[in-house]
């Protein structure tokens, strides 16, 4: 099997036909879909918009970059607008520009190792990439089931703490991007506390590679308890001044209510997940609906909107803090002792201790740890709810100890495909504010 | 009048030391470091860190990195944070050359200094393939106290013209590589003069 | 739980194609041709969301358990869906040979045009009657398709023996 | 003579900064001209059509408004100075004054000079209502400031 190398290519930074084509050279059907008539207006409404003089010389509209360097495009998403005046008329996101090949790199690196690659991908909710990675492999290794009590409640504390700090980021950066400068440091200022739980159990901020799967990699440090409880206390008057700062100011409505609005069955079509299809009226929340780890054991409302507009979204956002910081109150009260990784001897590598007293510990720790565990041949698909909506990981696995094909499906990447719809007709300062409510993470978008 | 010809194209940085204008050399070096603002170049992971680095718990503004500005005419320091793609590249070099001299490039974690864990098609295997690099900052994130180790040695490598003359010398970037900071520290880094 | 595959030999029809349950999750193997009327069937069936659109490149592992009545080709298009009022998934897997096209979902599932470019950039796989076939991730003028197994991962070599090389 | 001191001093105080900034500028700035540095910013992207010259005419009308405003506070502003001693007549002619431009000021609004926002702003928002399982608890936000004219309807 020849192997085709890749040849490195630094061209210019026009993307030929991937970009947005001008009026002039773009036939009438594909105008009538990139003005969204598919899902959402008449055909007679979009005939309206979609045929002012299309003259190439003399053209009305002008076409602009909203590039991979803009401050408020939350990383390298590039979008090209299509104005007249003030109002977006068309828009095409065009993303890649952070594209790390991590689908080839996870079909080389072994089960064990498939974290670190993972845990990347969407680089605010690490903890919930990991999990998923995890759930997958234990569903082939078929282990799911006798996960210890303990490692499950852990899994979910970090899942819901990492929950809320990445809304506090969106709390922070929706902020930024629509003036409330101050927001940054406020926003900030709570996430710092919860990164700095994060190192204290993971040792890391960000990038753990602490959930595995089996298990996780150490038990939570002594202390843990009341570092948890003061974060639950520091928080929620925090909240209360965001509510202030945000949500009692008639600036704030004006900006955010009916800008990007999405109706129910164009969230569905577009497959849209988490907050922003649940801004649209439906309940659909994976913890609930398809439950997971021990969520039905856990009491907690789902939150929704009803006007699919990017005020819902923040609302919603700012109440799943909330929502999650209960989630976590409740896991406190209920957190088992025992161990925090399965004691399967295939998956999980002997006590680091052993290791000194026994030759066949110390073969066992090398074999797992440069090899990996052997996985049954087969596929599967496992989904939870992360922040931004649905991520899922689709493993087909040949029975050697590296996954055969690796895909995750990225919540970011689907929700930035719903950018043209909710920007149409709307003005570019609400271009920004729409980006913004879809907290779009371009690591996760272009894997 | 060698004096004139060296203010017209390298205006009073470039003069020569001479007792004349030595103070206003190092009065040119203290303001470019003091108050040096970063461009935003956030890629991945890095960039979230050195958001955090901006906010208020770590306070960049102590260094004289007031803002970050997004455009390349007001920028000074460019931190590349984050791995940078092949489609990336030429956008990277781009922005490098709209930046307006005195510059100065940052590299901020192992993916843009080197490609990282992902050694594949996709990345480029470190950004000092297409842009002059001044200091080298590891960890993958680097801790923000790392990231503001790397801005104090390159402040201080630009008071003392030490970056210049590097530069000059080697035509690339000064190629000063610094040590991980450990997170959570309590015992100030001392900076070890050169 | 195991994985309960259904026997072999005579699997259930769903739409007129052999299917089998893996982990929990109906599994629909779909031939190239019915491709699209499986789908558009299952959409009637109230599976309205399609969460998933992705492809496997079989050319290294091409034996792998299939029903009966499903040859193996090398490339395998692979669609999740789901339905919010039954809260099930199901996985529509098509065998698509080097060179063949498989119809775009796009008509009944927008959510998929972002996702068939992703396949087409990633394998080579082109689907007829999408209206926007071009790269998405990787730049335009790249040649070759990264996620196929005869395409090297690109790694420049380097001083120390990484484990899995 | 004296009172005209003030105006001098602002005058060679603005003038004097004007000149140090541009000269420092100059002088201090190392000066390396490229190709990139003189093309347009366009976040990255190196610009491969030429930028419209037309602008939509929006953006003239909402100019011509300001130099309106603008000319007539200047005629203000020596009124208000010497406001005590010019008396009522002259109060009353600045305000017939400022009427003739309210009216112009009225007109051009009238004829939505000022209202070229977002189409579809006054879209109305439709308020669905909720889809979800029955005796699911159900939390609905972002409701301020708006009012709900469903009540939990359709249930999956």
């Amino acid at each position: 099997m020849t192997t085709i190398e890749p040849r490195i290519v630094s061209a210019g930074t026009s993307e030929g036909a991937q970009e947005l084509q001008p009026r002039s050279i773009v036939g009438h059907k594909e105008l009538m879909r990139e003005s969204g008539a598919v899902l959402r207006m008449s055909e007679a409404d979009a005939a309206a918009l979609a045929d002012i003089a299309s003259d190439p010389d003399e053209d009305q509209t002008m076409i602009i970059n909203m590039g991979p360097q803009h401050p408020s495009t939350h990383g390298v998403l590039r979008l090209m607008l299509e104005l007249q005046g003030e109002t977006v008329l068309r828009c095409k996101p065009i993303i890649g520009y952070l594209h790390t090949g991590m689908e080839k790199t996870g079909e080389s690196l072994t089960f064990m190792q498939g974290g670190t690659n993972v845990t990347r991908m969407d680089y605010l909710s690490p903890l919930n990439n990991e999990l998923v990675f995890s759930m997958a492999t234990e569903k082939l290794l078929g282990i799911d089931g006798d996960i210890p009590e303990r490692a499950v409640w852990m899994r979910m504390l970090l899942s819901e703490l990492n929950r809320m700090s990445s809304h506090l980021l969106f709390m922070a950066t929706n902020g930024m991007d629509l003036g409330a400068v101050s927001m940054m440091l406020y926003g900030w200022r709570e996430r710092e506390q919860v990164l700095r739980f994060f190192q204290k159990v993971t040792g890391l901020r960000m990038n753990h590679n602490f959930i595995r799967p089996g298990g996780l990699a150490a038990d939570l440090p002594a202390g843990w308890r009341d570092d948890v409880l003061h974060l639950l206390e520091e928080i929620p008057p925090r909240l209360e001044e965001y509510e202030v700062l945000m949500t009692g100011q008639p600036i704030w409505r004006e900006r955010l209510q009916g800008v990007g609005v999405i109706t129910q069955d164009e969230a569905v079509a577009l497959a849209a997940t988490g907050p922003i299809l649940r801004s649209t009226g439906i309940a659909w929340d994976l913890r609930k609906d398809m439950p997971y780890l021990r969520y039905d054991d856990v009491e907690f409302d789902v939150v929704v909107g009803v006007h699919g507009d990017a005020y819902d979204r923040y609302a919603i956002r700012l109440q799943e803090i909330r929502e999650s910081m209960h989630i976590v109150r409740q896991i406190l009260d209920r957190m088992p002792a025992g161990n925090y990784r399965i004691q399967n001897k295939k998956v999980t590598p002997p006590p680091r201790g052993r290791i000194d007293e026994s030759m066949e510990a110390l073969i066992h720790h090398f074999k797992i740890f440069t090899e990996g565990f052997k996985v049954p041949e087969g596929e599967v698909y496992v989904a939870i709810e992360s922040p931004r909506g649905e991520i899922g990981c689709y493993i087909a696995s040949d029975g050697s100890s590296t996954p055969y094909r690796m895909h995750v499906r990225a919540p970011s990447f689907v929700n930035v495909q719903c950018l043209p719809h909710m920007m149409r007709g709307g003005l570019v300062a609400d271009a920004v504010a729409v980006i913004s409510s879809i907290d779009p993470v371009l690591g996760e978008v272009d894997r | 009048m060698s004096v004139l010809r060296d203010i017209a194209d390298e205006g009073l940085g470039g003069m020569r030391h001479n007792f004349l204008t030595g103070r206003i050399e190092d009065l040119v070096k203290w303001s470019r470091s003091r108050s040096s603002w970063g461009a935003t170049f956030g890629l991945a992971c890095c960039a979230i860190e050195m958001m955090g680095t901006g906010a208020p718990h770590y306070d960049i503004a102590r260094f004289g990195m007031e803002v970050f500005r997004a455009s390349p005419r007001q920028a000074d320091i460019m931190i590349v944070a984050g791995r940078v793609s092949q489609k990336m590249a030429p956008v990277l070099r781009q922005v490098y050359d709209q930046m307006m001299e005195p510059k100065w490039v940052i590299s901020m974690g192992v993916c843009a200094s080197s490609g990282g864990m992902f050694n594949n098609y996709a990345i480029v295997q470190g950004v000092d393939q297409i842009v002059p690099v001044d200091v080298y900052a590891p960890g993958c994130p680097p801790t923000p106290e790392t990231l503001i180790h790397a801005i104090e040695t390159l402040h201080q490598l630009i008071e003392d013209g030490e970056i210049m003359r590097r530069r000059a010398a080697t035509g690339a970037g000064a190629d000063v590589h610094i040590q991980e900071v450990p997170a959570g520290l309590t015992v100030p880094v001392v900076l070890q003069g050169r | 739980m195991s994985e309960d595959v259904t026997t072999q030999s005579n699997p259930v029809l769903v739409h007129g194609c052999p299917s089998e349950t893996r982990f929990g999750q109906l599994v629909v193997h779909a031939a190239r041709t019915n491709h699209l009327d499986v789908c558009r069937a299952l959409y009637e069936d109230g599976y309205q969301m399609c969460v998933d659109l992705t492809a496997v490149d079989h050319l290294v592992h091409a034996q792998r358990s299939l029903p009966a009545g499903v040859t193996a080709e090398r490339f395998e298009v692979v669609v999740n869906l789901l339905s919010l009022q039954h809260k099930r998934r199901v996985r529509v897997r098509t065998q698509v040979a080097e060179g063949e096209t498989v119809a775009s979902l796009f008509d009944f599932y927008p959510a998929t045009e972002a996702m068939e470019r992703e396949v087409y950039d990633m394998f080579g796989i082109r689907f007829d009657g999408h209206p926007d076939l071009t790269r998405i991730l990787m730049p335009e003028d790249w040649e070759g398709h990264p996620l196929r197994k005869d395409y090297a991962q690109g790694r420049i070599p380097v001083q120390f023996k990484g484990a899995a090389s | 003579m004296g009172q005209y001191l003030p105006i001098i001093v602002l005058m060679v105080l603005a003038i004097g900064f004007g000149a140090i900034s541009i000269v420092a500028s100059k002088l201090l700035a190392p000066r390396r001209p490229n190709s990139a540095k003189l093309a347009p910013y366009e976040c990255g992207i190196v610009p491969s059509r030429e930028a419209p010259e037309r602008f939509p005419v929006s953006f003239y009308v909402v100019a011509m408004l300001f130099i309106m405003f603008d000319i007539e506070i200047i005629f203000a502003y020596p009124y208000a100075v010497s406001q005590r001693e010019l008396g009522a007549f002259v109060f009353w002619e600045i305000i017939a004054f400022s009427a003739v431009f309210f009216v112009a000021f009225v007109y051009v609004v009238a004829r939505g000079a000022l209202d070229w926002g977002p189409v579809k702003k006054d879209a109305p928002l439709v308020d669905v209502g909720v889809v979800a399982e029955p005796g699911r608890n159900v939390r609905i936000v972002g409701l301020e400031g708006r009012e709900r004219s469903s009540e939990l309807v359709g249930s999956r």
